[in-house]
């Protein structure tokens, strides 16, 4: 994928807010690219413009023929049908990709046993944790059978234990479909630990502080690996 | 001792309407009968609010339908009445040229302006005593409330056949030249019943008005029927004055006077004519008159 | 607002009680029985409504009109509410209809639907033009309320019109059309009924009720006015029910009262 | 619904222009000019009679019962509505009344309006009646919707009774009132000339409808009637306004939009 | 504080899920406790309970004399006013402490200085991105005067720097008025340069799995502490 001098502005507080100012950034198909980057300096901005749901002032974003179809867009927000119960919720978006109900039933709870939901199937949105509707977020977005990943602090208001094990999940279904992967993240454990390339970026407008890339395989790749803290300790503020 | 009293009001009730069209000449003189007594009169748009004012004590004198005032007087509604002041002027018209007699009306469709109206029950008695069923053999339809509205349907050839009251009839036959009187509801009356025109409209008054003003009864009542008599003999300026008080245009009012049959009769002398008609009603629908022939005390004689 | 507790039960009954008592006061201080009579007598008239032989076929005519009306209103304001609310153009090529429903008098259109139509029609007709907009705007509105990001998450997810339609815009829409149908209905016995007093059909509740009028028969035309109440207030307990039983609508109703319920 | 654009404004043009032509056909097709006299002649009327001397007298009567009316139902239907929103008790309370309200043919309380209030009233009454349920179902319902977070923020931050009015609920009801006052204003509108058509009283847009009615003039029928709807209009034109103007309510209309699209 | 035997069910799924049996615990007052715990197991709760938000089955609330009046409580989510901008949204708060309006700004503008988002005073709340307005969130539950904080994972989606900034700044407002304070917080860095204690809470129903307590005064802790570094390793799943 190639973002080509992107630009975005917004008007606000009668001022012109450029958010994006010829932004480029080249993504190699079928990497995980993490992105490292103050609040409110654009990240969202930019993934919403590769999701085409917001409308760039200027440039363009090229995707690979491999990259093109299906995106699978974790937002910032659950963003669950509220009155649908978790299970439907993930089942919902497996109806274009598997017709018999019985085993779409079966892929939704693949997917909610990662998350460790499938107890809570049959639970309204309503009654559940913040930690839990992201989760059922997670769930949804993975299963979806996307050909370009974009993943908006994905592990956010989530345990260790749960983000190591998502982490690790999500690195699984990776490396089976090796889908192009764009997250955001605040937390440079997780980057560490998923990104091949991680781009830190300055804010106003948003621009490549600095990218490091990562040559360890993911599944070799530890918090003990004593290039990895070395890595996280240049990367820390 | 032509001592200044204080002045009197006598407040009158009319409908919008024919029926209104009798009592304009009290209007003549800013309603002045006499140096201290003045008629205020109001105009109604429908007999319910006139109704509504009796019982409430707000009217002293109104013109009604005459199976209103029976009604009203029969669920002890303190009204008696005094004069006739208007007869039968309602007809069956058409546009359809096809209908030459009465016995063309089988399975047509009648228009009819207000349901449990007298051309509602007019139309009824006669179509019955020509040996119709009007529930089976002819359709009554209802569905144009308003006389005006008949005649705009009539006069456009939307509908075929209807019962008018004047000024209507007037307006219709002089707007459409294919529309025909087919029957004319008074004759036909005074063939079944061997009497004479019926009363349609009736002055009543309050019995707080006689107990607390006897006098002026007799005042107020001539000063009614000289009224009439102007009327009927000075349709065209008559007629300014309905349409002055809002009643209706005086190009309209106008041409219609004369055939209102406005007349003038003391109950004494109209007593008959309404016993006529009262116990035809009775006979077709008691409800119409509150569900019994008024008794001698209904009449008033002054 | 929730299922009915005894408490609200019986405040209800109280209220209604109540209204009795200022109706048999008023009666009891105007003390004229042919402009307002006492309860006693009016509840004995509607007895005798309800059990006189045509009752049924008065009230199976108003009714069978009524639903037609709201049947139509539901359909075609409905229907076009959402389009309207989804296109910006279809709204603006409404406004002049809506316009004419919102503001001609029903006197002035009754010739023309009778005319157009069946005499019978004209309580219909009335009935649409009175209670279309209620239906509509609440629709119109309501697409506008839907919410933007779960928009946004259906296209990404790629839903298909049908599934956009029955698993967002159908569930967000519901309070809209709960509050839509309820209106539109309420407003429809009314107009019905009215427009049956001025049309008077052979059978209606409308009908009786002008005739009763005309013979000066006051307890007759409460009784009936009665009935049209009791009519109202089934609806009423229609909604509720309809509220109350099929899930997924109740459960969206509740649902999207939480969803608007979400902060920032 | 965002403020009109060129093209909407093309398209309420075009649209508007297509009614006419509908008119136009109906007429030719009827050829009665009695009934439904073509378009031409109508404006003509509709000139003459705005040009005529009386004309502001009658416009200026029915505007000013409209409003009264309508400022009466919104004051008391607003407050009613927000507090039935928040108690239940109130609410069941209402429930009597409400049907009533609902149900109540006009007919039959037009009569008693007559003798309770001077004739003048009666407009009011019946507008009242018909107009009061849109604007309290609407508060009270909006009140359900009022964000339950945010309540249990202003809880924690100890907002007064009167911060939470002002910052909280108001804010939260800005589309309910909107929706709750069109509702109410179209029908304001309409009840109060259909019952200046039964009352007749000495100058209303109504009254001289009525007139025109007996004096078989349909040109003067549809005059007025336009007169009527642009009454109506002019009403819209002004919520619109009402939206774009001061900012916090429109905003507050905006933003609760948002609200209501945030996503779980 | 002190939390004594505290039950609380929910009903759903047609079945009764125990959250809270019997849950005691005692915070000394003002201390700062973190809550570490599994997602969905309670923590929202609690804090619910403590805020009188919900009404605990059985079990009750003691709380110190000078912890009882008005409580901050920083939601999980931002929970600001929709229609007012950034500022009006804090200035609110102050409201029935401070009479005088500019006095009013100046306290709230100090606020939304300290999460640096005085330059958005002006903003709406919609024009925000989801950190910026998570820091509208926490201006204004810090503005606000109270006897007792509630934070519910009060740095969520904040850029490392950011946090880094706010903890520092929270503990300066604390040793001013030295509040008891109850943070939930997935973030064992945040845990360990806050809290008195760390409390951590296992899952279903919610009990106390251990307590550590950090002796070493607030503002001398750094991450390169060894003694901090040995208890997150312990503290690490
Ligand atoms: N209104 C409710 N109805 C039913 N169950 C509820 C309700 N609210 C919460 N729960 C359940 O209570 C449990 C605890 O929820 P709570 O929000 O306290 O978790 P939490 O510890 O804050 O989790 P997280 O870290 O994910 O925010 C969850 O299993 C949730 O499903
Ligand atoms: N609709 C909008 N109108 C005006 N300004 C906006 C709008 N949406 C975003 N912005 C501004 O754009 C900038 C970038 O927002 P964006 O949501 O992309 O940030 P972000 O990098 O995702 O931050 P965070 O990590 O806090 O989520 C912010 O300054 C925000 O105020
Ligand atoms: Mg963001
Ligand atoms: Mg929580």
């Amino acid at each position: 994928m190639k973002l080509n001098s992107l630009s975005k502005h917004y008007i606000a507080d009668n001022k012109e807010l450029s958010v994006l100012k010829e932004f480029s950034l080249e993504v190699e198909k079928g990497t995980i690219v993490a992105l490292l980057g103050p609040s409110g300096c654009g990240k969202t901005t930019l993934l919403r413009l590769i999701a085409g749901l917001e409308k760039a002032d200027g440039g363009e974003v090229t995707l690979e023929k491999e990259e093109e179809g299906p995106v699978s867009f974790l937002f910032q927000e659950p963003r669950l049908l509220p009155w649908h119960n978790v299970l439907t919720n993930v089942e919902l978006v497996l109806r274009p990709f598997i017709k018999d109900r019985k085993e779409r039933i079966k892929e939704a709870s693949k997917f909610l046993e990662m998350v460790n939901l499938l107890q809570y199937s049959r639970f309204k949105v309503d009654q559940l944790s913040g930690g839990m509707r992201q989760r059922v977020a997670i769930a949804r977005a993975f299963a979806f059978p996307a050909n370009l990943m974009l993943l908006d602090e994905p592990f956010q208001s989530l345990d260790q234990e749960m983000r190591l094990s998502l982490i690790k999940a999500y690195l699984t279904l990776w490396e089976q479909y090796r889908r192009t992967t764009l997250f955001v993240t605040h937390n440079i454990t997780e980057a560490l630990l998923m990104a091949d390339t991680i781009v830190r970026l300055s804010k106003k407008p948003m621009g490549v502080l600095d990218t490091t890339k990562i040559d360890i395989p993911q599944r070799e790749r530890s918090l003990q690996d004593p290039h990895l803290l070395y890595l996280m300790g240049e990367l820390h503020p | 001792q032509e001592l200044q009293r204080e002045e009197v009001v006598v407040k009158m009730g009319v409908m919008q309407g024919p029926s209104g069209f009798g009592t304009i000449g009290l209007n003549r003189n800013e309603g002045y009968l006499n140096s201290n007594t003045r008629v205020e009169m109001s105009v109604y748009p429908s007999p319910n609010e006139v109704v509504a004012r009796l019982v409430n004590g707000e009217l002293d004198f109104a013109a009604l339908p005459t199976n209103s005032a029976a009604n009203l007087y029969a669920k002890g509604v303190g009204i008696k009445t005094v004069a006739t002041v208007g007869e039968g002027m309602l007809m069956f018209l058409t546009n359809d040229t096809s209908i030459k007699n009465w016995d063309d009306l089988a399975n047509r469709k009648i228009s009819i302006p207000g349901a449990g109206s007298t051309p509602d029950q007019m139309a009824k008695i006669i179509t019955t005593a020509l040996g119709f069923d009007y529930e089976s053999d002819i359709e009554l339809d209802y569905s144009i409330a308003a006389p005006a509205q008949v005649a705009q349907m009539l006069i456009a050839e939307k509908i075929s056949l209807a019962v008018l009251p004047e000024p209507f009839v007037t307006l219709t036959l002089n707007s459409n030249k294919n529309v025909s009187l087919l029957l004319n509801i008074q004759e036909l009356w005074q063939a079944l019943t061997g009497s004479g025109n019926y009363p349609m409209t009736v002055i009543v008054v309050s019995d707080k008005f006689v107990e607390n003003h006897k006098e002026l009864l007799p005042v107020v009542m001539g000063a009614i029927e000289e009224s009439i008599n102007w009327v009927n003999s000075e349709p065209s300026e008559a007629a300014l004055l309905i349409e002055e008080v809002g009643i209706m245009k005086a190009a309209m009012a106008a041409p219609a006077i004369p055939r209102a049959n406005l007349v003038f009769r003391r109950s004494k002398e109209g007593k008959e004519a309404m016993d006529v008609y009262f116990k035809v009603l009775y006979g077709f629908d008691y409800t119409s008159i509150g569900g019994e022939l008024p008794d001698e005390g209904f009449y008033l004689d002054y | 607002m929730k299922g009915s507790t005894s408490t609200t039960k019986i405040i209800v009954v109280l209220s209604t009680l109540l209204l009795l008592l200022v109706w048999q006061l008023g009666a009891v201080l105007l003390d004229a029985e042919i402009i307002l009579p006492r309860v006693g007598p009016t509840l004995a008239k509607f007895v005798q409504l309800v059990k006189q032989p045509p009752f049924s076929l008065n009230l199976l005519a108003t009714v069978g009109r009524a639903l037609k009306s709201f049947l139509i209103i539901f359909v075609v304001g409905g229907v076009l509410g959402v389009l309207a609310g989804y296109s910006e153009k279809l709204r603006a090529f409404l406004v002049p209809f809506l316009l004419l429903c919102k503001a001609t008098p029903v006197m002035a259109v009754i010739l023309l639907a009778f005319i157009w139509f069946s005499s019978g029609a004209v309580p219909l007709f009335s009935a649409f033009l009175m209670g279309f907009p209620a239906m509509y705007i609440q629709m119109a509105e309501g697409v506008g309320l839907i919410s933007q990001p779960l928009q946004e998450m259906t296209q990404i997810y790629r839903f298909s019109k049908r599934e956009r339609l029955f698993h967002l815009v159908i569930p967000s829409l519901a309070p809209s059309i709960i509050t839509g149908a309820k209106a539109s209905l309420a407003m429809v016995w009314k107009v019905v009924i009215a427009a049956e007093v001025l049309t008077v059909p052979r059978y209606g509740v409308g009908s009786r009720m002008q005739l009763a009028q005309v013979h000066l028969e006051t307890a007759e035309v409460l009784g009936w006015t009665l009935i049209a109440i009791l009519l109202t207030a089934l609806g009423d307990l229609l909604f509720l029910a309809i509220l109350k039983l099929p899930k997924k609508i109740g459960q969206a109703y509740r649902r999207r009262r939480y969803e608007a319920q979400l902060p920032l």
